[in-house]
């Protein structure tokens, strides 16, 4: 077994400096990694470009690193709720590349598994494929979306353990799996870190060869973002 | 003339026993109150989950179980979570049959703008253009005019398209439209609206064979 | 919940006729789906354009279809381990076409996943390549491979439910997930037909959304090819 | 000179602490055998397993528990499984850190052919093509001469390929070889195996630089 397993956030996020890509799990408020955005948020760096589906609310999420105006640039699918973005975007001092969230998924997934670009029929006929390639097979159109080129990824995870093996839960999923072995380092954070050997091997999301560090978080707020509930009868 | 209710309830009828359908923001998610109860159907939420359920109880929602609008929800027997790739591999595989979603305007040729207004404040395409890209069977809900009483239906969009050629049918406040290679057809009128009203609230061509039902509800 | 479940073999097997191109799941002999292979024997149905990795071995698997002479052309990245396949190959009765094992994987996926091809670099500057476009990105180079296009799939899992979800066991996994969803009808067989709604949500390999009939075999051999084994002490 | 249990003892020197490691048939499968017990390695299946461990006790196999060679296998604490379009991910975005693999031929330029001769069976390339074609680190374990005495490392492949350019590190029964951009270039001698040896069964040319030292195994 290849133990990935680093004490704290801080060991986690070594190497981590300003002007770096990174690559995001999360899909709203929901798996986001809470712990590593709170330690960047520490370290100051800046003039950072992050791929993320969302980017967090004014006080949560990406939100915290908008707020110290740590990122140049945004990629991702949709930025609403967040005022701090808007009045940075409309300023200039945010950069922001919107791009449909399939295609986010599939690019995340390009890095890790090899491919250099794919085609996918999003945006064609849009202003996403502006600029871009774009080719016939069996007469539907499609574009030319290339691979993502990232220095660290964060994801966050249910359950983990030291091998790098990770389980996450309900939809808190979402990107996290296909934004592990996206960047040149991703860093897993989880709930719980379990004993190796604890985990069933036929129940694991992500084996651990796509993971360089895993740790526990210190506490998860997981914040609702839209409570919608129904009441009895 | 219908309420946005009224419109989720038309749209219902055209959900068929067996769909997996996913459904945007707004009308779209309200068409899940009025689907058949004798039939199986199950919905899909792009941010990976099938086979949703109705909101939780209060007190019982879980942060790790929402849905792309980010409601806390709940999961019917027979769910599964998944992740994002996967997600758009059963939208851009044409595994979900029925895709309902609304939509700023809609052209004759099926282009549809839903995503952004120049000059306004752009949230993003979300998964919409993934959507109307790969969905072979596509149902617009929305009103038939705008804020300022113009119409939504167009010879041409105005604004920056989600997708090209793509939209088959288009269900609003007064009317069934069909979109075909000859461009709108009227196919059913709503309750106490006449083919004259649908045709001057129309932008674009539309087309009128015959004597157009009213809507059944 | 919409059902898939149909009551026995035959009944999954309806509107399978000669001529069709097919996807099997499994990896030597293991998680094939024994259950779909003996019936297609059965219903001699003949002219069968077959992918699967591999092509059984003399008297099971897929070299059951072969020594009735039902196969017209395999499509897989290994064929050893079977004399009457080397004979109909020899003889030009067979038409085979080899290509790499993850390209094998990837064009399934492709299928399953609304992607007209994708770029590999497996089989570059072999005659793998021969006839097929390359291209250069980033100093490498790729080979432009397409996405299958199947009248039927079959797929062996563990466990499912009547909504079409699956769970594989171990290496038994195999292809099988990436061909699901991958033809016009996929056709999963599993060992243990549960309850809806005893499988954890959380654990499903594959949604049920990609099967269109499932049931539960009668029988299963799991013939081991290669059985080796240490000595206690 | 080395037998088969040799080259694999000399290669599981280029085994390093961390590496995950897929072994072909043949001799990389005896390479598990000597790798240093202090070092943390994990082997990984192109069939669907990383974490693989020794061969099963009788009885204890698992027919669902099987390696790329088809064999039952063990896996170890910390072990997982998944499909093959995951396997390959690992293999083809380079998460593999070394690949070993056996050869027909390997060219001065690092070709590599191994799957196929003309006017016998083939058996197919199964997952060496995407092997060779992705891995930054392959080495190449084989006999220096193929059973008609013939040199198998060569100005040129006369087989079909396998891959092109592509292979680092050769380890024969003779020598240990890298491929660098010059061609061959000599860099350990087997116990008892001169440089002339050497030399003469290779047929395309190799670079000797200085005195060549013997191989520690």
């Amino acid at each position: 077994m290849i133990n990935k397993k680093v004490d704290n956030v801080i060991d986690a996020l070594r190497g981590v400096t300003g002007g770096m890509t990174m690559i995001f799990g999360g899909f709203g408020l929901s798996g986001i990694p809470e712990n590593a955005i709170a330690k960047l948020v520490d370290l100051e760096v800046s003039e950072l470009t992050c791929i993320s589906n969302n980017a967090g609310v004014d006080d949560f999420g990406l939100g915290l690193l908008l707020q110290k105006k740590q990122i140049k640039k945004m990629i991702s699918s949709y930025v609403g709720e967040n005022d701090e973005f808007e009045r940075q975007m409309l300023s200039g001092e945010l950069d922001v590349e919107l791009i449909p969230q399939g295609t986010l998924a599939e690019r995340c997934r390009a890095a890790q598994s090899g491919f250099p670009a794919i085609y996918t029929p999003a945006g064609y006929g849009t202003e996403v494929a502006e600029g871009k390639e774009t080719r016939e097979f069996d007469g539907k159109m499609y574009v030319l979306e290339h691979a993502f080129k990232a220095d660290f990824g964060f994801v966050k995870a249910w359950k983990g353990d030291a091998a790098g093996n990770l389980i996450f839960k309900g939809t808190a999923r979402n990107f996290n799996p296909n934004m592990c072995g996206a960047a040149k380092i991703t860093v897993a954070e989880v709930e719980e870190l379990v004993p190796v050997g604890s985990l069933d091997p036929n129940q694991i999301h992500i084996p651990g060869i796509f993971i360089q560090r895993i740790f526990q978080g210190d506490f998860y707020e997981k914040r609702i973002e839209q409570l919608t509930v129904r009441q009895k009868n | 003339m219908l309420d946005k209710n009224g419109i989720a309830k038309r749209i219902a009828k055209e959900v068929k026993d067996g769909y997996y359908v996913n459904l945007g923001i707004g009308i779209p998610t309200l068409v899940a109150n009025y689907v058949r109860e004798d039939i199986e159907v199950e919905f899909q939420s792009e941010n990976g989950v099938l086979g949703m359920g109705p909101f939780p109880f209060e007190g019982r929602e879980d942060a790790d179980v929402i849905n792309a609008g980010k409601q806390t929800i709940t999961t019917l027997p027979g769910a599964s979570f998944f992740d994002s790739a996967m997600s758009f591999s059963m939208i851009r595989g044409q595994h979900v049959d029925l895709t309902i979603l609304g939509a700023m305007e809609v052209s004759e040729n099926g282009d549809i703008a839903n995503w952004k207004i120049p000059g306004r404040m752009v949230k993003g395409m979300g998964g919409a253009m993934d959507l109307v890209a790969s969905a072979e069977n596509i149902i617009v809900a929305m009103m038939h005019t705008n804020k300022k009483g113009e119409s939504k239906l167009l010879k041409q969009c105005s604004l920056p398209l989600t997708g090209v050629g793509c939209v088959k049918k288009i269900v609003t406040n007064l009317a069934v439209i069909e979109v075909t290679e000859l461009g709108f057809v009227l196919q059913e009128r709503a309750p106490g609206v006449s083919v004259s009203d649908i045709v001057n609230a129309t932008d674009g061509n539309i087309i009128v064979n015959g004597s157009i039902p009213e809507m059944e509800l």
